[in-house]
């Protein structure tokens, strides 16, 4: 047992730092501290330096594109890059539906999809939240009766993000709606330029348009495209949330994010004194730190356990809940640091604005990044569904 | 002891919230500071005519209804049923406050006006570096023959977009950070030298930062009692903002239980689910004692500086606390919903939020109260 | 609205303190404090100094003895005892039954048993819980059969207070097995020397002997010590609960608890400093002031709510939810304090050992109390049985 | 990286937890905390030569099996999960540990006397004043020819009615709270002019005040490092205490679930209730965090005195709240039951709560995270 770096570990992080360092676009640098709303190009922009390198997919298995790195080295990966703040690429299609897709996908599947997700062709979104089925996800309603070499899709699916910019969503659906709810489901690709499907955009509390109804109406997806067995589609969703949530515990970032606290923090000044000697706040600081090193220690040793053989088990969701939990605190912090300049509304510069923004730079974006950071209790499996899994699958109760 | 309010509060409360119920429902709330303006002006003016209520604090001769602290509390909460964004806190609490509390020519000049509804006061008080201890600025009133020149950089001056007169507080003599030499003056927001940098603030209000350059003041402008006078009239809007967090939160735990018996998610309204029950039975736990609190401050706003001080700072600390938990926890209630711009639920949380902060945090107030009753050991 | 004393009242007041000064038996001063554990004695010490002052039972009416006194006289009241470190007397002849029986009772009961609880001649206890129904109290079993003018009543009750000095006590017993739950239910009066009871300790965590359990072997009762009608027990039950929870916040006595710690943090050192200048220890006293101050209002409303007629109602929960939580951040502040000499176990002096108890004073007994007052989120209807009650008849889920 | 445990290692958790699991059922226990001793010496003799894995932490040459603090961490676990009242951390991991540290003849002699079961040590480091700095003692040790002399009061110390040594904390120069002058002794439990004061404590153990009156002691008693030495040996028993919460936090929370499966109230078991459900399910997250973080804190031992104490004060500080949390929910969950001593439950419970302070506080160790590692604001 230790927690050392062996030699050719200490090589292998060299190198990611100093790629990093070489290779990050410079128009992102500061973007992701910020909580600057990031645009496709932006997203784009570091994923094709990544696929280039073939660093894009780190965790898929090499023969489809992936690195074959250990699990210390995708550790290395993802602590070094939140420390050089890089920009964290959308997961639609990198580690949910590649992922599905290689596990349960036909030959032509794998060959059509798998190396378009890598050279960032496509842009992947997400059909699975229904605004009747969210938590009880299996409750979806959304339908696909098989007309001949096609299905032929109704409803309506929510909180589909980034789906005003993508080319392909993967879609479950109800393809029986006599057997028991999650018997009736089937994983479909869907092509988001097929007719009958509209993108409508929610605005979320802080202004920002991240998220979409996807309407449906008589969308003819071809049978071929969908993955696994027909009426099988909760396999694939359940690989893929226990899959969704191993990554994220996000501790790498929320260090970041903690840093980055401190740094506010050491110049920020609370009357006479900066912040951070404020026992009450640099107490919170230190708390924090005190749970993310109880995540990060509680993350490695589950991925200990996957170098093993142990899959990622119901356990994840502590992972789940207590990286949630932090991430929402740090944006707590830095709304409290900010003050008084947490009020100020300011969405970004228009053309041609060279005036200061209001405030010191990191306040901007604080309170709307605060709102926004609420969602990481709900999505991805609410905290309460997760303390139900623990509950019933590690407890037994 | 008493708790209850006198038939004329009853009265104000029902008035109030019929007028508020028939002109401020979310939709309507939603164009107002969606539009340029950020307000429908039509509402103020009909609070100060029509209702004419903006006169609940004031006393008879100054042509008041004869209230004080409680009319106040009695108005920001149900302001804060609606989440409005008038400038109540500012223009009444405030300003008026001050005035009151100077009284003189100055008081018998412009509360006719503020009743009447024709002068909207800006609170700027905040700096850049100063953050909650009010005699931490750097804006001069240096004298000058009669009057003032006021130089300085005023931050997040809620309501100044719309402000007839701004109430600026400044430093006249004495050293950065000593109490004495801060003073307070009402000046008129056009005198030349202002400049204002204009903002919607998260919360839905309209905010600036504001600038002064050489701004010649007249004499008058300063309302004697300094710094002393300074903190008892942001203790008064710190306890009237707490009764903005009784209509605030709920209006949030309201709405929570009304979508949780609603909401059905595995076959039965998610109200069901023990968790959420007692959840929501801590929320309930939490506005009851914000309202409870809060009519503490309410009542001892008239006891000597040092106590008045230490049991505002009490129920500050408390309200913030309950503010955040009850709207995190409507919002992870709501699920994603909660967070769009669609339901009313995520404005409620917006605003619960900002006050968690406005007139200082939780912590800060703690401090001040331990400053004051827990630090004599010897 | 106003929170001043009236003239009358604050005579009132001065009435109480001097009376407390010049009457509280000088044995028992310091012992609520130190958290002693009490005798009988000590109990009927101080009951019969209130007693012969009339002042016993405040909230009783009149006519049976009560003090006739307005609410705000009963919260002075509440508040100079606590002031003055009087112990509190048990509640389950002045607060429980009494009120039972003169709300529910016959004549000839009123006649029997009121006057001898207001002069303390009989000790009561309280048979409710068993082993089998704690929360779910209305699934008890102890069953009582008629038999010509008595009762036999068989089953078991438990956590029984102060049953070992007991000469009566109130129980619920089950005489219609048939009948829904709540409705079988009767309150029998039972002498406590009737053959058949029989009493076994139970020690708790800080070793004292405070619960027993209570065996009913074919105990026979008479007819005449029903209160109330057969089957209707519950009524009483239910009335008792309210009761219960509207005393139960101990606003009063925490607010003692709080000047207590506030005394031993000014000597206790924490290194170099009072352990009151450490901010952390500080800022824990003032949210306990914090919190037993929304406390202190929250009930004055209720209480002035209760003066306009409104009733204890389900809101009440509130008050025993906040007032238990308080109770326990006391003991836990406590014990904190004590540092090392927390540890100690020690029962006090044997006779003749005229020895220094080990540490300071107040740190003897610092770790048994905490555990001790563990039990108030649990009995008097647990804390989440109080929170089922807001939430169904309060928020009505 | 590495997170397993070698087949040694597992082979020392199995052999130990098959002995305990014979020999320490809680009803064995209760009869040995009660009996005079406070303890069955059997146990202790059946440890050393029986299993002979009081040899575990200590390297090769001095006997031991070549193990270090992972091996402190097994056995505490798993005595903490009967919560035996062995004084392995005070002999072992205290005094086995500070000879391991200075090495030379003293270590030679005694450590072999350890393994045997020969030698039981008492910590005497606290005092009725210091609270939790080392450094603040009263206990003095003078110069005398070639020896010392000993006069103080040290408090609480555990194990010290069974200790044939004690290990002393003492100031042989500097002044009070000076780090400079605080140094460290191996006695002989039973010199002239020590007496004690033993008494049972809350959590089951037996423990002493001990008194120095004159109590002369050989130079070779002084085992050199001074005050880093002190604070090494105690960072790697507070390291060790939280490998006993590891087991102590674990049993609470089997405990709770199985008693919860069991205990029917409405008709159903009370593990059906769905807050009940998610309490237990953030128990389980605490009780890993607590495994975690003491792994984390085990693997840092080694590491320079700054970083090794920042990381262990934020293990501690974790484990202190976590292990509250913990047992305060179990003792809520099993109800009245929960406070008896009837159970075993309300055992772990008071264990759990006597780790919370013992060593430091979590506030006490966030302070000194803090001054190790968020001071730094040039």
């Amino acid at each position: 047992m230790n927690l050392e770096f062996s030699p050719e570990e200490i090589t292998f992080r060299d190198e990611v730092r100093t790629f990093i360092a070489e290779n990050y676009p410079v128009e992102l640098r500061g973007k992701q501290d910020e909580g600057d709303e990031l645009s496709k190009e932006d997203f784009l922009s570091w994923h094709k330096v990544l696929a280039k390198k073939g660093w894009v997919a780190p965790a898929w298995p090499v023969e489809y594109g992936g690195t074959g790195w250990t699990p210390t080295q995708r550790y290395i990966w993802s602590e070094e890059t939140a420390r050089a703040d890089c920009i964290r690429l959308m997961p639609f299609g990198l580690t949910m539906v590649g992922p599905v897709i290689y596990t349960f996908g036909t030959p032509e599947q794998k060959a059509k999809f798998l190396p378009r997700i890598l050279s960032g062709e496509d842009w992947w979104c997400q059909g699975y939240s229904e605004p009747g089925s969210g938590s009880d996800l299996a409750s979806l309603r959304t339908k696909a009766v098989q007309d001949g070499d096609h299905y032929v899709v109704n409803g309506q699916k929510t909180w589909t993000t980034m789906a005003q910019h993508a080319d392909w969503g993967f879609f479950l659906v109800r393809t029986n709606a006599d057997a028991k709810q999650q018997e009736g489901i089937s994983f479909l690709l869907v092509d988001m330029k097929t007719p009958g499907i509209e993108v409508r955009p929610i605005i979320t509390l802080g202004g920002e348009h991240e998220v979409n109804e996807v309407w449906l109406e008589d969308v003819r997806v071809p049978v071929e495209n969908r993955v696994y067995e027909e009426n099988k589609g909760w396999t694939c969703a359940k690989f893929l949330l226990a899959h969704e949530r191993s990554g994220i515990a996000g501790v790498a970032a929320s260090k970041r994010g903690v840093e980055r606290i401190k740094e506010i923090a050491k110049t920020e000044m609370d009357d006479d004194r900066p912040l951070l000697t404020n026992p009450f706040f640099r107490r919170k600081v230190a708390e924090l730190e005190m749970d993310l090193t109880a995540l990060e220690y509680t993350e490695l040793r589950t991925l200990a356990g996957e170098a093993q053989g142990k899959g990622p088990g119901p356990e994840s969701s502590l992972l789940k809940i207590k990286g949630s939990e932090i991430q929402q605190r740090i944006t707590e912090l830095t709304l409290e640091a900010a003050g008084h300049y947490g009020a100020p509304y300011f969405r970004g510069f228009g053309e041609g604005d060279n005036e200061h923004p209001i405030g010191p730079e990191y306040a901007n974006r604080s309170a709307p990044v605060y709102f926004n950071v609420r969602k990481t209790t709900i999505y991805g499996g609410s905290n309460e569904i997760q303390r139900n899994i623990i509950a019933k699958m590690v407890l037994g109760l | 002891m008493d708790f209850n309010y006198t038939d004329t509060q009853d009265m104000l409360r029902d008035t109030l919230a019929r007028f508020l119920a028939d002109t401020y429902d979310f939709e309507s709330r939603k164009k107002m500071i969606a539009s340029d303006a950020g307000r429908d002006p039509g509402i103020w003016r009909a609070l100060a005519t029509e209702l004419g209520i903006l006169s609940a604090p004031f006393s008879e001769e100054q042509g008041g209804l004869g209230g004080g602290a409680i009319e106040n509390l009695i108005m920001m909460e149900e302001l804060g049923k609606v989440i409005a964004v008038e400038p109540y806190l500012q223009t009444v609490v405030i300003g008026g406050g001050a005035l009151k509390a100077v009284g003189g020519a100055l008081a018998d000049a412009v509360i006719p006006e503020i009743i009447g509804g024709n002068v909207i006061i800006g609170f700027a008080y905040a700096e850049p570096k100063g953050r909650y201890n009010l005699a931490n600025i750097s804006t001069t009133a240096k004298k000058d023959g009669a009057g003032y020149i006021l130089n300085g950089h005023k931050a997040v001056v809620y309501a100044a977009p719309w402000a007839t007169h701004l109430l600026v507080t400044a430093r006249t003599g004495g050293s950065q950070r000593e109490r004495a030499g801060v003073d307070l003056f009402l000046i008129d927001a056009k005198s030349a030298g202002i400049t204002r940098r204009d903002y919607p603030t998260v919360d839905g209000f309209r905010a600036s930062e504001v600038y002064f350059e050489n701004v010649a003041i007249p004499g008058d402008a300063l309302l004697s009692g300094g710094i002393d006078l300074i903190e008892q009239i942001v203790d008064e809007a710190t306890v009237a903002v707490c009764g903005e967090a009784c209509g605030v939160t709920r209006k949030l735990h309201e709405g929570t239980l009304d979508y949780s018996k609603q909401r059905q998610q595995f076959g039965q309204p998610i109200g069901r689910f023990q968790v959420l029950q007692h959840r929501m039975a801590d929320m309930f736990l939490e506005v009851e004692q914000i309202m409870s609190m809060t009519l503490m401050a309410t009542l001892k706003l008239d006891l000597p500086a040092a106590e008045r001080k230490a049991m505002v700072s009490l129920a500050k600390a408390k309200v913030s606390r309950s503010a955040k938990f009850v709207g995190q926890n409507a919002v992870q209630t709501h699920g994603g919903i909660g967070i769009t711009q669609e339901l009313a639920i995520g404005h409620y949380f917006k605003r619960a939020t900002m006050i968690e902060g406005q007139f200082g945090s939780a912590d800060w107030h703690l401090d001040r109260y331990e400053q004051l009753t827990l630090s004599d050991v010897a």
